[in-house]
């Protein structure tokens, strides 16, 4: 199939799609979302729902603490070793890199930024949040395992900030996902940040960071407020 | 005597070929085959000759005596008679087949007729 | 430039047979096939007076029958290769001199004919000259009479009668025990007389008749198949 | 007993007498004919039965006196056996062409009827200017016959003929007149008696006659004619006259070839040669059916002709070989052309049509075999007897040309064979039956089998075959209407049967061989079980290659292991071209293993010569030219193992083959290779050979071999060629394994076959199962499958594990022993490139088990089932046999060792315990396969403890930086994954073999199509290469 | 006698785990230096590990993701229980562990074990980095194999033996029986080869790490993520004792295992600091030209 022969049917499925919508007053949901069929090697038909078959999609469960000593030895690890995952969700996330350089140095505190969120525990919301971005974000989040802490950089995450009316984007991050530590300012400076990672410690030794179990506490309460903001929602309810 | 005829028997030889191999013409061709053909009886007949023959017929009491003698050789000329009918054979079965291949492509030249080759 | 390429091969085929040409130098004598045929005894065996003949319908008289049986074979050939017979043709009427002519000359012709082949042990000629001279009669009678209507059914069955009294002929001898085509299987008869030569006269007759058929067969065939164009 | 000369009196007669039969009776005329033939053949076969049983050889004398004053005939032995045979060919022809002669008429039904007398007269006379009359008669008869049905191109043809054979018939009689003027006879005998060549135009003469009865027999180049009247005239007549009248002609030259003396050997001879090899080049180019059997037909003339020229150095052995080509060509030329006429398809590339009645697809397969010369033909034994007498001789550019020539018919044929098998069929009109042409064609096939049985009981080496295993595959071939639950059960019973009652007789090293194929055998037959149907034809040919098989094993003579080989390549054949795209392979499998087979016939031939024994001893002790004598045996079996350069046909045969089919050929099939090249090596005189080059050179091609196999096999995109691929490397390590010649090296080598044959079972084996479940060879099409199908995945991770050679698993016995041997030998850069294709390899192993199994799963592969429950017996039942072999490697290492040691016997190789001991290293099997074990599984543990929590999650659960994937095609990475390796390694991978191939094969056919152009189709031409050949054949024989 | 040595071999194990996490964090910590920062504290893979494996929830996508940390761990650990680790003159001494199991044959080979099964479980982790980075790694590995086997083999016919503990034992004496000056070149194509069997920088494109994620680790977290790093530690220092072995004249004691290692890996290190990245192709052609020939003159001096 020629490129060209490619775009016409994409568009054509678009149309299709968004006619349908309208008709029949449900969502829209993107042409490659919707129900699909395949043939099967023995000839048989399949039907393929995208959004659930792929996924496993199941609640996220609280995942209660370890007794006395070891979760306190745990804790004290996961406090001196928290690895950032490398995700720049927002104009804030240029405070990041110097975190690296010399002059700020995050690795003697045990900080260090990892390429993926299987195997990170914090997540920097670096600066505003497009409800476009909010989808991935919460996705990336679901996909850490627990425990897991997230630091809101900057004011736009805790009201808003000079985006609180914007359309596109939102303005408290923690109706959406559980902020562990809120470091204020527009933006505030890498040294700020260094800051919030020693507030994270603190709380993570002090046993306080258990944000991820209120997360699978309130899950209807977060879904339903992400659902609420994200109109073309395709994924599963929570993402492992 | 002889040399003369078997001289003209191979030169009717060598014209039939000549025919045969350059006429276009299909009866061309096959007048080229007979004139071959009669070129090699006449080669053939000139084998029989003996100086001093005569003809094998004992029609005269002196030929019944020592007949080897005085006759020439009567088997080429046995041959050649067969010979004959056989090309005569061959050569009306050669005007038959141009008669029909003319039917065929209204032609009667050879090159017309190369529909198998290769 | 395909004639020089002809006449070069016919060049390298002229050396081919030149050494044939070059070693030929007449021949002084008869071969020993042929003083055995001349010699008395055998020439009193066979009693023929043509020694051609002799050589023709006994000593090789199965080449005679090879040969036969080819003009049967062409006969028979043609006869199916040509059977489509196209129209009739109207032809400018001949002159009435001609077909006088024709009507006082065939029966001659066809006479010298017979006398040809049954004389075939006596002189020069056989079935195949005779049979031949009966055709040219035929020829003329189509020529003379091109509308006149013609049996060939006629010298078909003479045809293969005379093929199955030479074959039978021929296998009598041996059914005898004398030897396929032996003419020892009729009276050897008087030397130089018609009635000679034991079963060659027979033989030449039927060859005769028979190759006469077929020839005629042959430009029956030949003429009603010719179409006006 | 009635004389022979009766025949004329019957043939004429009742041509005579048919004159009489009224025009509309014509079925009474036909039948007459008929009777009239088979009352002849009846006359004939009496006399072939009295003399055979002791009867002296009649003369019979015409005219009452004796030759050379009279005519005369002969009917001895050759002629009562060549007129029965024209006879019985004129009457079945006669049958094939009722309907047509009947239609025709009187005088067609007359024509035919001399035609077949002029035959035999033609066959008996000794009396040269009577063979030129009855020559006339047939060639007048078949100008006849030739437009029996009328065409525009048969009247064309016809006229050619005549023209041709008319200037032949002139060029005859002037021979003969000659003859007759220097020698005073026309007997045959007394021209022999006078001796004319000796004289200056005496010699001219003789080649004149022998000129024209040359190309009588339609001789290369000078017979465009003879092909106008194959292609031209109607079926029926293309027969006789590639059957019958060729071989009256061919006797005709036998004759005169004695009148002709002892220096018209060469001559005809190198004539034959000429024709053979020429006309079967020109034959590639062919596309018409008949004009092909026309070629065919020439070149088999040709290859008469060169035994007839030989006659002297094949001595008593002349008739034999002379008739068993004979009658091979006899009776299946004129079964083709039968067919031809039958299936009326011109162009071969429409004989697809053949097919739709697949008896008519083995009768056609029967004749083919049968020209090419394999088991059990008549032309197998006599091939066979002729190479070896010509080597023998030491007349070796003989035996080149007579080879190179077959190559290149088998290469039309199996084409053409390839298309009736393969090609589209679905628009071409089914061809109507009618039984008198059908019966012909069966009873020639038929004949054909039984001439060979007989064929082969005439010398003590045929008759020493043991034709059981072929009976057996006759009898599947009757039941061949049975289900295959049914066919199966008795294929596998008959197979574990006769394994059990010869495995006593066998010695070890050919009981290993013997184990893999019959026990491999079943083992793949057990997945036949998964099939459905009757799936015809698959039994018979499977079966055929396992009779093949044992017969290479037991084989007792050289005759008997050739006489396998040919069965077994045959059997293979059937069974790769099954495959759906597998036309091209199959057809390259053939060249390649007809090629390979030649080059073993001309070894076992030098084997052969100077022993004058056939026992397979001989290869033992080959005295003739032995370097080339064990180079070309090694090139022989090398083309069944797929060494680099011989291997071009082995992925698409391999890879496109049915899935239980691929095991076969690949596991167990691949093997007889090895044991070829085995048996070669051991005549070599193991350690201290007297030709150390050779071995050296199979080191490095094995080495090569495995480099390049292993490389191409990571850029497959196809898993059965992959796996196709990986064969020929693996092929390459045995090959090397075995060139070592030494102990360890053929430890190794044998450690090596085990293997393979195990792991590649295993892999093929799941892999087709897989195939039959997701109905693609792509691997990029799959993926995910571990979920389906986590049997098969097991399988194949066991497989790979053991293939790649990583410890505990059997694999690396292999590579451990050849390590020791390498450098025990000092092959240092062998065995460097050995290690770096064993890394190359383990390249094409994960994307083997990663695309298929691993990463994400298609969605139309949502619901497929794990593979069939009768694929997982032969399956498991193998991973036993390799995990087995992995945990207690001397059960099979120390046996192996015992053979290894009959012709290596210095112990390198000692065992202590469960530890193996050489100079070099060490290796405790069992102990290192015990501390793995342990270690996995104490951290397995481990792992289980602390996740045991675990949440199991679906294929989209990934971490994709925030987004989902939105198909799995798009996420699988499967396609093109070597991309990096490739740009760094694209060298190595230009296909330089094939190319090289293609070249020799474009090269073979441009030459065909540029000197066939010298068949202008013009009449006139062809009359010029008439004179030509006279003249060449002068200037050549004579000299100016 | 099996039971202690069993004891030996993994008091072995436990060292050189604990010492492949120091030297990691060592040279992280030099890193940290060379560029002016303080960097991570000593201890720091330790932490890292604990808190992998104290992790609250994981997942698995099937039973081969689950066993590729495993193989990978096997593999790891099995390559030490055939390694003899210290001369000490006696073949059958306690650190030469299980090495009396097979030779360097087995060890070369076993070196592939872990490799497959971390292929296999990455694959069915599903993610399409996994999967490049390992057809990255496969192809550069067979690539790094062939002068490396040159260079072995050619240290073989020196010594004429593939027995690990025959070659160390030769190498004693003092560095001049070192293969390191006994045979250059072989001595040269290892150390070459051996900077791609350390996967560094310029070739790490297996992890190429913000290139495909981390490749074939992308989908691992947890205990799995524990397991490899253990794995990782162990193959490091492994690797280095390989070559240590073959060319560095081996070790006597522990202390000059850790000083010797140190320096080895020390070696792909700094190669790795001063080197960018290469990609597939660049790597893989790199090694067919100067290691290979080193690696072919290594075997033409010493076959002829």
């Amino acid at each position: 199939m020629s490129e060209k022969d490619m775009n016409s049917k994409v568009s054509e499925m678009l149309a299709r799609s968004e006619a349908n919508a309208k008709n029949s007053g449900k969502k829209f949901v993107r042409p490659e979302d919707e129900e699909r069929e395949v043939v099967a090697p023995d000839g048989s038909i399949i039907k393929v729902n995208p959004i659930y078959d792929y996924f496993s999609g199941a609640r996220p469960e609280e995942e209660k603490p370890r007794n006395g000593i070891v979760e306190k030895f745990l804790n004290w690890a996961r406090a001196e070793s928290i690895w950032v995952l490398g995700f720049g969700t927002g104009c804030g996330s240029i405070e990041i890199p110097p975190l690296v350089t010399p002059r700020f140095d995050m690795f003697r505190f045990g900080v260090q930024m990892r390429p993926t969120p299987r195997q990170s525990n914090a997540f920097i919301i670096s600066g505003y949040l497009s409800v476009k971005t909010l989808k991935r974000v919460i996705r990336t989040y679901e996909q850490m395992p627990s425990p897991k802490y997230v630091l809101a950089l900057g004011s736009c995450t805790i009201n808003g900030g000079m985006y609180y009316d914007s359309y596109s984007t939102i303005n408290r991050l923690d109706h959406y996902i559980p902020v562990d530590v809120y470091i204020a300012g527009c933006m505030p400076r890498p040294e700020a940040l260094l800051a919030g990672f020693g507030k994270l410690k603190e709380l993570i030794k002090a046993g306080k960071a258990e944000k991820a179990n209120e997360y699978a506490r309130n899950f209807d309460w977060y879904k339903a407020n992400q659902k609420k903001i994200v109109k073309d929602w395709n994924m599963p309810d929570y993402n492992w | 005597m002889e040399y003369i005829t078997i001289t003209t028997g191979f030169l009717i030889i060598l014209a039939g070929l000549w025919a045969i191999m350059t006429r276009k013409n299909l009866i061309r061709i096959i007048i080229g085959f007979s004139l071959f053909d009669t070129g090699i009886h006449i080669v053939m007949v000139s084998m029989a000759f003996v100086k001093g023959g005569v003809a094998p017929i004992l029609d005269k009491k002196e030929l019944l005596t020592d007949t080897a003698h005085k006759i020439v050789d009567p088997v080429p000329q046995a041959l050649v008679l067969t010979a004959i009918v056989i090309g005569l054979g061959v050569t009306a079965l050669m005007l038959a087949y141009a008669m029909r291949l003319h039917q065929e492509k209204k032609s009667l030249d050879i090159e017309s007729f190369k529909d198998l080759k290769w | 430039m395909k004639k020089l390429l002809v006449l070069f091969i016919l060049a390298a085929f002229v050396s081919v047979l030149y050494p044939l040409y070059s070693s030929f130098h007449g021949s002084t004598g008869l071969t020993e096939v042929s003083q055995f045929y001349a010699s008395k005894e055998n020439i009193e065996k066979v009693n023929s007076q043509n020694l051609v003949t002799a050589v023709v319908v006994t000593y090789r008289g199965l080449d005679t029958l090879g040969e036969v049986t080819i003009l049967f074979l062409t006969a028979a050939i043609i006869a199916f290769f040509l059977k489509k017979e196209s129209d009739k043709r109207t032809l400018r009427k001949n002159s009435e001199i001609f077909k006088t002519a024709a009507k006082l000359l065939i029966p001659i012709i066809t006479m010298l004919g017979i006398y040809i082949f049954i004389n075939g042990h006596l002189t020069p000629g056989g079935g195949f000259q005779g049979g031949a001279v009966i055709a040219s009669a035929v020829i003329l009678m189509f020529l003379a009479f091109p509308n006149m209507e013609f049996s060939h059914k006629f010298f078909e069955s003479l045809e293969s009668v005379s093929g199955l009294v030479y074959v039978g002929l021929a296998a009598f001898g041996a059914i005898l025990g004398l030897g396929f085509l032996d003419n020892a299987i009729l009276p050897l008869g008087k030397f130089g007389e018609l009635f000679s030569a034991g079963a060659i006269p027979v033989i030449y007759s039927f060859v005769g008749l028979k190759v006469g058929a077929e020839l005629s067969n042959i430009l029956h065939k030949f003429k009603s198949v010719q179409a006006d164009n | 007993m009635i004389s022979p000369i009766h025949i004329l009196t019957i043939g004429l007669g009742g041509a005579f007498a048919l004159g009489f039969v009224p025009k509309k009776a014509k079925d009474a005329a036909a039948v007459l004919m008929l009777a009239a033939i088979a009352l002849m053949g009846v006359l004939t076969g009496s006399w072939l039965i009295g003399l055979i049983n002791g009867e002296s050889a009649q003369q019979i004398f015409t005219a009452g006196f004796k030759p050379p004053f009279s005519i005369n005939l002969l009917m001895g032995l050759n002629e009562s056996v060549l007129t029965t045979a024209v006879n019985f060919i004129g009457l079945l022809g006669g049958i094939y062409l009722y309907r047509n002669l009947k239609e025709a008429g009187n005088h067609a039904v007359m024509v035919f009827l001399i035609f077949i007398m002029g035959l035999n007269v033609v066959i008996m006379t000794r009396d040269i200017f009577n063979l030129f009359v009855f020559l006339e008669i047939v060639s007048i008869a078949t100008a006849g016959l030739v437009i029996l049905t009328e065409s525009g191109k048969s009247i064309q043809a016809g006229f050619k003929y005549m023209l041709a054979t008319g200037i032949i018939s002139g060029v005859l009689l002037l021979g003969i007149i000659f003859a007759y003027y220097y020698s005073g006879t026309l007997n045959i005998d007394g021209l022999t008696a006078a001796n004319i060549g000796a004289l200056k135009g005496g010699s001219v003469a003789l080649l004149l006659i022998m000129v024209s009865i040359i190309l009588e027999l339609k001789s290369f180049p000078a017979n465009g004619w003879g092909l106008d009247i194959y292609e031209g005239s109607n079926a029926g007549i293309g027969a006789m006259l590639s059957a019958a009248t060729a071989t009256a002609m061919y006797f005709v030259l036998s004759k005169l070839l004695e009148m002709a003396g002892s220096e018209w050997n060469y001559w005809v001879a190198l004539i034959g040669a000429v024709s053979f090899v020429g006309s079967n080049v020109l034959a590639l180019k062919q596309r018409i059916a008949k004009r092909l059997l026309g070629y065919s037909s020439i070149g088999q003339i040709g290859l008469l002709m060169i035994i007839l020229g030989f006659k002297d150095v094949l001595g008593d052995n002349t008739p034999y070989v002379a008739f068993g080509i004979l009658f091979s060509h006899y009776f299946a030329k004129a079964g083709l052309f039968w067919l031809a006429g039958i299936v009326k398809q011109n162009d071969i590339a429409n004989w697809a049509v053949i097919r739709k009645k697949p008896y008519f697809l083995f009768l056609m397969g029967t004749f083919i075999f049968a020209l090419i010369g394999f088991p059990p033909f008549p032309s197998f034994f006599a091939k066979w007897e002729l190479v070896m007498e010509l080597v023998n001789t030491g007349n070796l550019p003989w035996v080149v040309a007579i080879l190179f020539g077959s190559m290149m018919e088998a290469v039309y044929l199996f084409r053409w064979f390839g298309y009736a098998i393969k090609g589209e069929n679905e628009n071409i009109e089914d061809f109507k039956i009618e039984w008198n042409k059908i019966l012909p064609v069966g009873i020639v096939a038929i004949a054909l089998y039984v001439t060979g049985y007989f064929t082969s009981q005439h010398t003590d080496a045929g008759a020493a075959i043991n034709w059981i295993p072929l009976f057996f595959v006759a009898a599947i071939f009757i039941l061949d209407f049975l289900p295959v639950f049914i066919k199966n059960t008795i294929a596998i019973i008959g197979m574990a049967f006769y394994f059990y009652t010869i495995y006593p007789d066998l010695d070890n090293l050919r009981l290993v061989f013997e184990a893999i194929f019959m026990i491999g055998g079943i083992l793949t037959l057990i997945a036949g079980y998964a099939y459905k149907g009757t799936r015809p034809g698959f039994y018979p040919v499977a079966l055929l290659m396992y009779a093949g098989l044992t017969t290479i094993i037991e084989a007792q003579n050289t005759l008997q292991f050739f006489f396998g080989w040919e069965l077994m390549t045959a059997g293979s054949y059937f069974l790769i071209i099954r495959g759906k795209r597998s036309m091209p392979h199959g057809l390259s499998y053939m060249l390649f293993s007809v090629g390979g087979a030649y080059a073993l016939l001309m070894g076992l031939g030098m084997a052969f010569a100077g022993q004058g024994s056939y026992d397979m001893s001989i290869i033992n002790s080959i005295s003739y030219i032995p370097y080339w004598a064990y180079g070309l045996l090694i090139v022989g079996f090398l083309t069944k193992t797929a060494a680099l350069g011989l291997h071009i046909w082995l992925p698409g045969a391999h890879g496109e083959a049915e899935s239980d089919v691929s095991p076969m050929v690949s596991a167990i099939l691949l093997k007889a290779g090895v044991f070829g090249i085995v048996l070669t090596l051991i005549g070599m005189g193991g350690e201290n050979n007297a030709y150390p080059w050779l071995p050296y050179a199979l080191g490095w091609l094995g080495a090569i071999t495995a480099f390049s196999g292993n490389l191409m096999a990571v850029f497959q995109e196809d898993a059965k060629r992959l796996l196709a691929y990986s064969s020929i490397g693996q092929l390459g390590y045995i090959v090397l394994g075995f060139a070592m010649m030494s102990h360890l090296g053929w430890l190794g080598g044998f450690s090596y076959v085990v293997n393979h044959f195990l792991y590649k079972a295993v892999l093929f084996l799941t892999i087709g199962a897989v195939v039959l479940r997701v109905k693609t060879h792509n691997m990029y099409e799959m993926g995910g499958l571990i979920k389906r199908m986590p049997l098969a995945f097991t399988a194949v991770m066991i497989g790979i594990i053991a293939l790649s050679g990583v410890p505990p698993l059997s694999g690396f016995a292999g590579k451990w022993l050849f390590y020791n041997a390498i450098l025990e030998k000092g092959w240092y850069l062998q065995g460097a490139i050995m290690f770096f294709s064993g890394g190359i390899a383990f390249m094409y192993l994960w994307r083997l088990i990663h695309t298929i199994f691993l990463g994400q799963l298609k969605d139309n592969h949502r619901n497929v089932k794990e593979i069939s429950i009768w694929f997982l017996i032969p399956i498991y039942t193998l991973l036993a046999g390799i995990m087995v072999y992995s945990v207690k490697p001397q059960w099979v290492l120390q046996p192996l060792g015992d053979i290894v040691a009959q012709w290596f016997p210095d112990g390198q190789l000692t065992w202590d315990g469960g530890t193996a001991f050489t100079k070099y290293g060490h290796w405790a099997g069992t102990a290192v396969a015990v501390t793995i074990i342990a270690a996995f599984l104490v951290v397995t543990a481990l792992l289980m403890i602390s996740t045991r929590k675990a949440h199991k999650v679906k294929q989209f659960d990934i971490t994709y930086s925030g987004e989902r994937p939105e198909r799995p095609e798009t996420t699988h990475v499967a396609y093109n994954v070597f991309e990096g390796l490739y740009q760094a390694m694209w060298v190595a991978t230009i296909p330089l073999v094939e190319k090289w191939w293609n070249k020799v094969s474009d090269f073979l056919h441009d030459t065909a199509g540029i000197v066939r152009r010298i068949y202008s189709g013009n009449g006139q031409s062809y009359v010029i290469h008439i004179v030509l050949f006279i003249i060449v054949t002068y200037f050549v024989i004579i000299g100016g | 006698m099996t039971i202690a040595k069993l004891g030996y071999t993994l008091l072995g194990l436990f060292i050189v785990w604990n010492w492949g996490f120091l030297m990691g964090a060592i040279f992280r910590k030099i890193g940290a230096r060379v560029s002016g920062r303080i960097g991570i504290p000593f201890y720091q893979p330790w932490i890292n590990f604990f808190k992998s494996v104290g992790v609250r929830t994981t997942i698995t996508h099937g039973v081969m993701y689950y066993l590729g940390p495993v193989f990978r761990l096997t593999g790891g650990i099995g390559l030490l229980f055939f390694m003899p680790l210290i001369y000490t003159g006696d073949p059958n001494g306690m650190w030469t562990n299980f090495s009396f199991e097979g030779d360097l044959i087995l060890i070369l080979y076993f070196q592939l074990f872990g490799m497959l099964g971390m292929a296999m479980g990455a694959g069915e982790g599903g993610h399409p980095y996994s999967a490049m980075g390992i057809a990255r790694g496969l192809a550069q590995h067979a690539a790094v194999e062939l002068p490396l086997t040159l260079a072995i083999l050619s240290i073989a016919i020196q010594y004429d033996t593939f027995s690990m503990y025959k070659i160390v034992e030769a190498q004693q004496g003092g560095f001049q029986n070192w293969v390191l000056f006994t045979n250059p070149f072989a001595a040269g194509a290892i150390i070459l080869a051996m900077l791609g069997a350390m996967g560094h920088s310029p070739f790490n494109l297996v992890k190429a790490p913000n290139e495909i994620l981390i490749g074939p680790a992308t989908e691992y977290e947890g205990t799995y993520l524990g397991f490899m790093q253990s794995a990782g530690s162990i193959l490091h220092v492994m690797e280095a004792v390989l070559f240590m072995n073959l060319v560095f004249g081996g070790a006597t004691s522990w202390p000059e295992l850790i000083v010797k290692t140190f320096l080895i890996y020390f070696w792909s290190v700094f190669v790795g600091m001063v080197f960018p990245r290469y990609k597939i192709e660049q790597s893989i052609t790199w090694f067919f030209k100067v290691p290979l020939v080193l690696g072919v003159l290594a075997i033409i001096v010493f076959s002829f």
